[in-house]
């Protein structure tokens, strides 16, 4: 199983601090993919995704027990 | 020693010879809003030697609430924002160099500037600008740092050019639809947070102590006591456009930019966006509403009523602002609500 | 909705019925240096209703690096602190009540200003006045945010009576040689990070949103990117004289507090510390030497000239300022080095 | 083993940003003690002690692999 965190307002668009889902195999724009179809979530092709603290690229394949954290990159200033 | 910088020359990071570093050093700080109001007033307290700060707004009555350099008689009076800000600087600290350009920092502008800095501190409000000083810091090989934030959210990131990923690595893209604080409000102490962390990075930059320069990119909530600093070190992407070996400066080029135009004796300023794609026009309506606009809207299309002018925003993020004819007025108001 | 405070209501953590209580509250702010000047900003632009800061202090050049009310206008005409923030604070803010007091925070001040406010901010410089605080909040039942830094590093921590630890379940006994701006240096981002924390704290606990409250003790260091939260619930003291079911508050007992007094006819005045021990003179000679004083000694005492005045420090943290007769002045000046 | 960590000030007297020693079985106070005794540290009385991110007393005793870390309240401000 793997953790997923939101920050900022993908928090408040979930609702919830995190979900548990099973991402294992499966690569980060898989799982941008399916949460998309799944949440009423915004775009998620310009939010940063970590996987266990390190910045990861779409490509990258997760394993079982990481902790996934997305968060979208905020513009004002 | 001047007794003026004796606490900071005191601070071993710093020292004399750092101090020395920091008065001979210029920074570019784009936008005088939040950030760059708060930015410019830690720089110039601390003797850097020239300032130059760009915004194309005016102070509004919205602003005072985290914008620091700023006083009720500025709100009053409508000073752009970058000459209200160089009056204050220059009563803080007559030393500094304080270079105020009130304009839109266009990549132009941009490329212009970036040649004799020797740092940029991002203090705009959208995406468009960030990727054009991200380009510029690449083309010139000057250091940037990333800041924003919304609501109690915030985040920074320290972009130097040849060893850190830059911006583009990590998006590949303009985000169509980015939080802005006028439609995801925005607390001060975030803002805080956000420009403790720039410029602790800017001093280190500026006084030349490289070891230091934090590597993370870190992120954080004050109101939910959040605090992440992620490790970037896989996040440099070969084929990057704005920093590979096959560098296009994409954000330099003019396709690639909003453009804005008058339409022909309409008194309306059309903007079409630099990125392709469609936004949620549901969700821009319960953000447009909640903070008290009026907003009517369609499937197709939203108008909001705003201070005089009247804007409609289409599925694409094309829009038109009625009311003005004033380019970078327009882009404003749209920058402020799309990002 | 005011316009001036839309960006801070349209955030969910405080909203109409958040800002509406924020306007309503009443903060005590113990000391106007960097960290009270930075809190008081940030509070009087989010529209608190009275805000009440004491200082005994003036503005000197050496505050300018990264005291933020503050012009160089105030330290030619060495305007007291307190008198110079109001200043600034009502042009940023008229519609906040600031009520400036230019003075000593003595145990009975702070207990007769205690019984009206809502919430107290530290921002004062010495460990003695940060205890009597801590006896002052749990006597009257009233939240204080405990804030401190030297040189890049920070801390702060929110102590609520009946809720959390406080100070003296921490500490036990104040610490005798505290690091101080004066002898550790300081640098901006530093105070702006701690700024961040105690106003973030601030908005929470004035708009009633309890549940936000940080309960991890947090430290800082912005130059070496450290950053980590303590738990804190195990540290409760249940025999702390505090907050302790046989609590005395030790340090508003006239008995715990550093003594001053003019001796006769001699231009002088003597300090007694309030605590028992040693200090370590060399490490402070060597302190005082790379501030730039001149410093002489015997393993007994040691001898610092400053601007107009001598301190003798002997090994017990007993004192004499010789060239002043004003109390207050010489309690600043020791309290400045000493901690 | 144990992993000792030094903030503020108490790293620069130091000169190390962290210590290995062998502290199983001893109580916070007892380590303050022998660090006092061994570097050439301002008085440890009231420095705070954190095992494993969380506030410890001085009679707390320490178990093999904890992180303790040491950190001096600062008057500035």
């Amino acid at each position: 199983m793997n953790k997923v965190l939101f920050f900022a307002h993908l928090r408040d668009c979930l609702g919830e601090e995190f979900l548990m889902v099973e991402a294992k195999g499966k690569t980060v724009a898989e799982l941008k993919t399916e949460l998309n179809a799944s949440y009423d979530l915004p775009k998620m092709d310009t939010v940063m995704t970590a996987i266990n603290e390190e910045f990861a690229a779409n490509d990258e394949v997760i394993q079982d027990g990481d902790v996934i954290a997305f968060i979208p990159p905020v513009s004002g200033g | 020693m001047n007794e003026r910088y004796s606490r900071q020359v005191l601070f071993p990071g710093i020292g004399k010879v750092g101090q020395e570093k920091i008065s001979r050093k210029s920074v570019l700080i784009i936008g005088a809003g939040a950030l760059g109001s708060g930015n410019a007033e830690v720089l110039a307290r601390a003797g850097v030697g020239k300032i130059t700060i760009i915004d194309r707004d005016y102070v509004e009555a919205s602003n005072l609430q985290r914008q620091q350099l700023y006083t009720e008689e500025d709100a009053a009076e409508k000073l752009p924002k970058a000459a209200a800000a160089e009056k204050r600087l220059k009563a803080i600290n007559s030393e500094v160099k304080v270079d105020a350009i009130i304009g839109d920092a266009t990549p132009i502008l941009l490329e212009e500037l970036a040649a004799d800095v020797d740092l940029m501190i991002d203090a705009t409000d959208n995406f468009e600008t960030r990727m054009a000083m991200n380009d510029v810091s690449q083309k010139y090989n000057v250091p940037w740092i990333y800041g924003a934030c919304v609501g109690s959210f915030g985040m920074s990131f320290s972009v130097i050019p040849g060893k850190t990923p830059c911006l583009n690595c990590l998006l590949r893209a303009i985000p169509l639809q980015g939080m802005t604080c006028d439609t995801g409000g925005i607390i001060s102490p975030a803002v805080q947070m956000v420009i403790a962390h720039q410029t602790a990075e800017a001093l280190k930059i500026l006084a030349e102590d490289w070891d230091a320069v934090r590597t993370t990119f870190v992120s954080f909530d004050v109101w939910r006591n959040q605090y992440t600093g992620l490790k970037m070190s896989k996040a440099k992407f070969a084929g990057c456009l704005s920093c590979g070996s096959e560098r296009t400066y994409p954000y330099l080029d003019h396709e690639n930019m909003t453009k804005t135009t008058v339409l022909c004796g309409r008194d309306t300023v059309q903007i079409r966006p630099s990125v392709q794609g469609e936004i949620s026009l549901e969700r821009l309506a319960g953000q447009l509403s909640s903070l008290g606009y009026t907003v009517k809207g369609n499937p197709y299309l939203l108008s909001v009523e705003m201070s005089g002018e009247r804007m409609v925003i289409f599925k694409d993020g094309r829009a038109l602002i009625h009311g003005t004819k004033d380019l970078t007025h327009a882009k404003s108001l749209y920058q402020r609500i799309l990002g």
